[in-house]
């Protein structure tokens, strides 16, 4: 699929299209019962009010349109199940998209903050490390001062754990420049 | 078979590194009803079902069972308090049980994380699962010695009920265990709009777009803030987090003026079971410092007279 | 030959079995060339000569045309002058001439099951054109797996049953009307079962009916008094069937019939009611009214005669002491009836799904009074009704500003596990919105909608006018009815998928076209009749093309709604075949079915019954000593209960395991002979 | 995949296919298919029988043991069985005994189940074919039955 090409016509061809790219998420769920009712989108909390349109979703998924991979609607999803519930078809759009994400994520299509999140787990084995603070109020609650996961053990110089996760878990594809200056200029 | 009475204690991330009046709430809480609670050495992140899953759904699998793991090793079942570990570990238990194959998978790579190896012999409880249905409001009421008069609007979360289909615990159209079981500490539940709608800051949503996941927060907020309750309560550390840090934006960004004070169940159960308001630890969060827990002597009295 | 001639004639074909031929088998076989057809390719001189060294072939012919004259007399001239007792002819299909030899044999006074058609055109000349040695070798495996079977062939006789002239029809909405009425007026007595206090079903309940929004009732009216009032049918209401025993042309059936505790002389004058102190919802009018304990369902209800409901009664006997003509009994016993019938009728139509499963419409709970289904939207616009035909939100009585209709209701939804699309909902929908619409033109009407599904004639047509009077339409399924806990207004949240927009639709009132589902009590009914039902729970038909209206047993057939969700038109078409299809064996006066049938070795039956759970007609009945029996009219000579059993004791004639293996051995390559010889 | 590509030293094993086919649709099928003279191997033998739900594990060993190499059973399609539901109880059948097959440690692929419909010739020769080349399968990994028996 050429960027260029898109920009100048409105029709699309079979080539703009590889729907054999997703025969991974059609083994998975339902995405070709789907009837485009529309129950999906009307569920979805995060739709109402940001651009994520589920229903679309699932159908560029079904055209095999792979520009959905870009896009960054996929990542507006909160995982609420809503329309995972209540679709009549039983499409389960929440795994779909968390699929897509998947998929995005192989291709770098990632954004910083969600990288910088497992780089916390990989350090940290936490997703929110702990703090100055925190540790002062834990102590002041009687608590021990650092709770007794992987963290606490590397602390104590015991780093095996964490090790092994940074070596064998959650590889994420190196950073691309071009794409960093998107995602950060969509940040701001 | 696993051992009674006794829970492998998941603690997760914002529980024991933002919250952790929470963890020592839910000890109290768990110890007077005559549960031991085991230390989960060396556990990690459940990891965030929301994110770690968005990125690469084997690894998150693969992460998950090992802290299950560490539970088979204890031989306990794991308790959690956090909607997010609850519906990975859950999840990933459950999942890993029923299929062979990737049970086999997970196994393989577990391998290489240390001595790991997932059996599927244990399960995964949330503490108001273990609270309304174990417990149950029958079961907690020679426990509490004070009862509270407060009106509260209670946010069930997301993963907590959905996918009801692997949850298998309640609709997720109109559940009421957690009404039904805070109704015995004095608590009235205040139905709102939307009531069951999510906070906005799953999914990786508020790592990765902090306005949208304040827009959703700030209709739910509205809907609260028109039934006027006393405090919010939550079973959700994540939720929480979003409720107290959301009340805070809104009043610095939108011109809002929120104070309600954002309260977990746990802290809620320990309180009225006779834990120190201080532990409760509103004092530590952004939101309702000032709130005192209404009439607590009072009621030890009258609870005492009866 | 005239046609009562041919009646005539198969009425005298008996073919009875005869002792006379159990002597040793002497086999004829013939092989046909088919001009070039079949001699092209096979070497049917080789094929005659192979067959020759079979065991107990006694004749084995090549010839031109079999099925010419000269042929059929080389096949009955080989009894005559052979003693030939069982034929072979290797030519073409069973369907083409299988008949013609068979027919041949038993004019010579052969039973015809004795012949065997091997069939070496369609299965072997034509197809295997280009390799005649394989073909030839084919040949010599397909006769020799011929005479094999030819040599264990038994008689099988055709045998006549009288059947009883009377019908049972079970329902009484317009499906089972119809059918009563036609079989009556064939001349055919009619028992009529009806489980309500009175007939019409559903039909009666509606407003208008589509395509025309005609009054139901007026339509309706001719066939309920045509029906009450036929000499040949006896109708029971607050019935119901208690058992059915027999089979296709001689069924008997037990029926109860719960007391009315009014007796017949009721003049219908109403005093009781009015004087009767407890009120309770109306099932017939969906809760939309109220009625009496004493009561008509509604004023032009059939019987007339009113009805006691004990249930909810606090036996204050007001009513009868007001009651003019001492119609009121409260000793009347509830009675249990035998009817001797021919055919079955069922025709016990549909009910309207029940929406709470689907939680987030939020039906039937505290708050959303306003949300209600088309039956009570029928009932509330009906003439007559509660709020005089206006239409009212139920919580506050005023007229909606703005109405939303939900459609797909508990239909083309996997979750509630009801996958079809009731293919009505999306007519009375457009219906009832064009109602509404033109009763109220300053109301706003949405249907939120799927896919809207009117084909037929007349039914885009009246989803265009539906449109013209300013019917909105929104292509979407709504997620949910959320209601405002302060303000108490309900919202519609559903995505116009077409312009890509969430929408939250304020609506004053929510209809749901909810699904048409079996009626209740379709699975004990079902269990008694012995008829199978689909995975949706209504009951099937044999075959869903050729055999719409035949249930999975013989005798008892399905019009209306119980056989799928239909509407009135295709109801009243579905009955009428159903009353001619069960009046023909009655109007006969017999079924003749030959005897191709399993028998049971009590030897070797070990009694578990398992042949009886295969059996799809229901034709095996279990003795009470456990072994099985099977109807032989019933039957329709599947086969299918002998592998189900263990040890092999239920065998069908002429295709029994023993019968099936000699032909097995013969065409897996097993045989006498073998290929290098060819 | 297409019967044409199979080796000739395969197609010579196939001697006997035993194919038992329904009174309707299955004979339908194969009679349409033999008036549209459309070729297929002529190693398929056609039984004739009331419906496919009248065969059972005994039919089926009698004939792979007398010499058959491949036994299949061909019925109305889903749905359409004249009889009912014969094909799917036939259907059932023939799932357990390829289970069993495997459990034995022989190809699966011995035994299959088909539909096809009266009208259409090439439902029933589609069928052959296929049945042919699963065979071929079968045979070129493991032989024939005959041989494994
Ligand atoms: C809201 C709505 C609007 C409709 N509008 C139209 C329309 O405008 N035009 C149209 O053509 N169709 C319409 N239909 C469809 C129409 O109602 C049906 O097609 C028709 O009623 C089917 O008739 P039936 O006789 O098969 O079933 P029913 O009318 O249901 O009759 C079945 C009868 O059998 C009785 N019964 C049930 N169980 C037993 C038992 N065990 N023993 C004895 N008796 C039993 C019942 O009491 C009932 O009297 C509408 C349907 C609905 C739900
Ligand atoms: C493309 C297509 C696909 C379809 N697929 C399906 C399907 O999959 N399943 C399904 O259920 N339905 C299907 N149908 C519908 C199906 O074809 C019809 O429902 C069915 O054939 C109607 O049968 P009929 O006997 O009423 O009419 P016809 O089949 O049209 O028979 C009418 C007969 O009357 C004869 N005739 C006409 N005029 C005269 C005259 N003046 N005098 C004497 N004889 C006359 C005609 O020659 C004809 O033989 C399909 C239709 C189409 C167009
Ligand atoms: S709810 Fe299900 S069927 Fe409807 S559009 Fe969404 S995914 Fe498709
Ligand atoms: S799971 Fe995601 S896509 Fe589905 S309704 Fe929730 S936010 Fe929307
Ligand atoms: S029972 Fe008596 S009072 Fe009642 S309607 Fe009949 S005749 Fe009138
Ligand atoms: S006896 Fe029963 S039916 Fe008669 S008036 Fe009293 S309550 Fe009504
Ligand atoms: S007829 Fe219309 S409303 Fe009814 S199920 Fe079909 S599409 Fe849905
Ligand atoms: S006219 Fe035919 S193709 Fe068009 S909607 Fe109707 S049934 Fe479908
Ligand atoms: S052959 Fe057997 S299974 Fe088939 S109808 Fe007769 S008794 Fe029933
Ligand atoms: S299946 Fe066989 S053994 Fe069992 S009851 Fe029927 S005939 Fe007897």
């Amino acid at each position: 699929m050429s960027e260029t090409k898109e920009e100048h016509r409105e029709y699309k061809t079979d080539e703009d299209f590889d729907r054999a790219f997703f025969k991974d998420i059609e083994r998975k769920t339902n995405i070709w019962q789907c009837i485009q009712c529309g129950t999906c989108t009307a569920s979805c909390e995060s739709g109402r009010w940001t651009a994520l349109k589920t229903r679309s979703i699932i159908r560029k998924v079904c055209l095999g349109d792979l520009t959905v991979l870009k896009d960054p609607d996929i990542w507006l999803c909160t995982t609420c199940y809503n329309c995972y519930e209540r679709c009549p078809r039983d499409v389960r759009p929440t795994d779909v998209i968390m699929e897509l994400r998947n998929y995005a994520t192989k291709l770098g299509n990632i954004s910083p903050n969600h990288r910088a999140v497992v780089g916390y787990l990989q350090k940290f084995g936490h997703a929110v490390p702990i703090n100055d603070e925190v540790r002062k109020r834990r102590v002041e609650l009687g608590l021990e001062e650092l709770p007794p996961t992987a963290f606490k053990f590397k602390q104590e110089g015991d780093d095996k754990d964490l090790k092994k996760f940074e070596e064998h878990l959650f590889d994420l594809p190196p950073v691309e420049d071009k794409e960093e200056k998107k995602e950060k200029k969509e940040e701001k | 078979m696993v051992k009674e009475k006794t829970f492998a204690f998941f603690l997760g991330c914002l529980m024991p590194n933002r919250y952790p009046a929470i963890e020592k709430s839910t000890n109290y809480v768990m110890e007077k009803l005559g549960y031991e609670m085991l230390d989960m050495e060396r556990a990690t992140c459940c990891p965030a079902p929301g994110v770690f899953r968005s990125f690469n759904k084997v690894d998150w699998m693969v992460a998950g069972a090992r802290n299950l793991c560490i539970a088979e090793q204890l031989d306990a079942d794991i308790l959690t308090v956090c909607n997010g570990c609850f519906g990975t570990l859950q999840e990933i238990n459950k999942h890993l049980k029923e299929n062979e194959e990737h049970r086999e998978m997970v196994n393989e790579k577990l391998k290489l994380l240390g001595d790991y190896e997932f059996q599927g012999t244990i399960d995964v409880r949330h503490v108001a699962e273990v609270l309304g249905y174990e417990i149950g409001p029958w079961g907690i009421e020679d426990h509490i010695i004070r009862k509270l008069n407060v009106k509260a609007a209670i946010h069930y979360g997301c993963h907590f009920l959905k996918p009801t289909r692997i949850r298998e615990i309640e609709s997720s159209e109109g559940p009421t265990i957690v009404e039904d079981f805070v109704e015995v500490l004095g608590i009235e539940s205040v139905r709102f709009k939307e009531q069951l709608t999510c906070c906005g800051a799953g999914g990786g949503l508020k790592a990765y777009s902090g306005d949208a996941s304040m827009t959703i927060f700030g209709e739910k907020m509205k809907n609260i803030d028109n039934v006027k309750p006393d405090i919010i309560l939550d079973i959700c550390p994540f939720c929480h987090l979003q409720y107290e840090t959301g009340q805070d934006y809104l009043n610095k960004n939108k011109g809002c003026n929120y104070d309600y004070p954002v309260i977990h169940l746990s802290q809620l159960v320990a309180y009225c079971m006779g834990m120190d308001q201080e532990f409760v630890g509103l004092q530590y969060q952004l939101m309702g410092r000032d709130f005192i827990f209404g009439g607590e002597d009072v009621i030890k009295e009258e609870e005492e007279a009866v | 030959m005239t046609v009562e001639e041919k009646v005539k004639k198969t009425d005298e074909i008996k073919g009875e079995a005869d002792s006379k031929y159990e002597e040793e088998p002497r086999i004829g076989v013939f092989v046909c060339h088919c001009g070039h057809n079949i001699a092209d390719t096979v070497d049917v001189a080789k094929v005659a000569e192979y067959a020759k060294n079979l065991p107990n072939v006694v004749k084995a012919e090549h010839y031109m045309f079999m099925c010419s004259k000269p042929g059929v007399q080389m096949v009955k001239d080989s009894i005559e002058e052979l003693g030939v007792n069982r034929t072979v002819v290797a030519s073409c299909s069973k369907n083409q001439h299988g008949r013609t030899f068979a027919n041949a044999i038993s004019e010579m006074g052969l039973n015809k099951h004795r012949h065997q058609q091997v069939n070496i055109r369609e299965y072997n000349s034509w197809v295997h054109k280009k390799e005649k040695a394989k073909a030839t070798y084919k040949a010599t495996r397909l006769v020799e797996a011929g005479v094999n079977r030819a040599r264990k062939l038994e008689d099988v006789e055709t045998r006549r049953v009288a059947t009883t002239k009377a019908a049972l029809v079970i329902g009484a909405g317009i499906a089972g009307l119809r059918s009563a009425h036609d079989l009556a007026e064939l001349g055919i007595p009619v028992y009529l079962i009806e489980k309500l206090s009175t007939i019409g079903g559903h039909m009666t309940q509606l407003n208008k009916t589509f395509p025309t929004l005609e009054c139901p009732q007026c339509s309706i009216s001719p066939l309920t008094n045509g029906v009450a009032n036929h000499p040949l049918v006896e109708l029971y209401t607050n019935a119901q069937v208690k058992s059915v025993e027999g089979s296709m042309g001689n069924f008997e059936v037990e029926v109860e019939i719960k007391p009315r505790y009014v007796k017949d002389n009721c003049t219908s004058c109403g005093e009781c009611a009015a004087h009767c102190p407890v009120e309770v919802s109306s099932e017939w009018d969906s809760g939309m009214a109220v009625r009496k304990a004493i009561y008509k369902a509604y004023p032009q209800a059939i019987p007339a005669t009113y009805i006691r409901d004990k249930k909810n009664c606090i036996e204050c006997n007001t009513c009868i002491n007001v009651c003019p003509v001492q119609a009121i009994d409260f000793s009347m016993q509830k009675e249990t009836k035998t009817f001797k019938v021919g055919s079955i009728v069922v025709a016990v139509g549909y009910d309207e799904y029940n929406p709470t499963e689907i939680e987030p419409y939020h039906y039937g709970q505290e708050g959303y009074e306003d949300v209600i289904t088309q039956l009570k939207l029928e009932r509330m616009l009906a003439p007559g009704s509660l709020t005089n035909s206006q239409l009212l939100r139920p919580s506050d009585a005023k007229i909606p500003k703005s109405v939303v209709i939900i459609q797909c209701v508990g239909s083309r939804n996997d979750q509630v596990g009801n996958v079809y699309c009731t293919g009505v909902c999306c007519k009375f929908a457009v219906k009832n919105a064009r109602i509404v619409k033109e009763m109220y033109p300053d109301s706003d009407v949405t249907i939120c909608y799927i896919d809207i599904r009117t084909p037929g004639l007349n039914f885009e047509e009246l989803y265009k006018s539906a449109q013209e009077v300013g019917v909105r339409f929104i292509r979407g399924r709504p997620s949910e009815i959320i209601r405002d806990p302060v303000s108490g207004n309900l919202e519609v949240i559903v995505e116009d998928t077409l312009s890509m927009t969430p929408l939250q639709l304020k609506a004053d009132m929510v209809v749901l076209s909810a699904a048409m589902v079996p009626p209740e009590g379709i699975g004990p009914l079902g269990s008694k009749l012995h008829v199978l039902r689909s995975k949706e729970g209504f009951l099937k038909e044999f075959h869903i093309k050729m055999n719409p209206t035949l249930s999975s047993k013989g005798g008892i057939f399905l019009a209306g709604a119980i056989q799928g969700p239909k509407d009135i038109s295709e109801s009243v078409a579905q009955a009428g075949n159903a009353a001619a299809l069960a009046a023909a064996p009655l109007v006969k006066g017999y079924i003749e079915r030959e005897m191709l049938v399993p028998s049971v070795d009590f030897d070797l039956c070990v009694r578990c019954g398992l042949c009886k759970t295969v059996c799809a007609p229901a034709a095996i009945e279990i003795n009470d000593d456990g072994t099985p029996m099977v109807n032989e009219i019933a039957c329709k000579s599947c086969g299918m209960c002998m592998p189900a059993c263990p040890t092999g004791a239920i065998q069908l004639i002429n295709f029994s395991d023993e019968q099936l293996l000699d032909e097995i051995i013969a065409i897996s390559g097993g045989g006498v002979i073998c290929e290098d010889e060819l | 995949m297409s019967c044409e590509n199979i080796e000739p030293e395969v197609l010579e094993k196939m001697e006997n296919i035993v194919v038992f086919m329904c009174n309707e649709c299955g004979q339908g099928s194969a009679n349409t298919a033999g008036v549209a003279r459309m070729a297929y191997n002529p190693a398929i033998r056609i039984v004739r029988v009331q419906c496919t739900g009248q065969i059972g594990p005994i039919q089926i060993m009698d004939a792979l043991s007398n010499g058959a190499d491949a036994v299949a059973c061909v019925g109305c399609c889903l749905g359409a069985c004249h009889f009912f539901n014969g094909n799917v109880l036939s259907m059932h059948r023939i799932k357990l005994l390829k289970k069993v097959f495997k459990e034995l440690g022989y190809s699966d692929q011995f035994v299959n189940q088909y539909t096809s419909r009266a009208a259409e010739g090439e439902t029933a020769v589609g069928d052959f074919e296929d049945i042919v080349i699963r065979l071929a399968t079968a045979i070129r990994e493991e032989g024939t039955i005959k041989d494994g028996c």
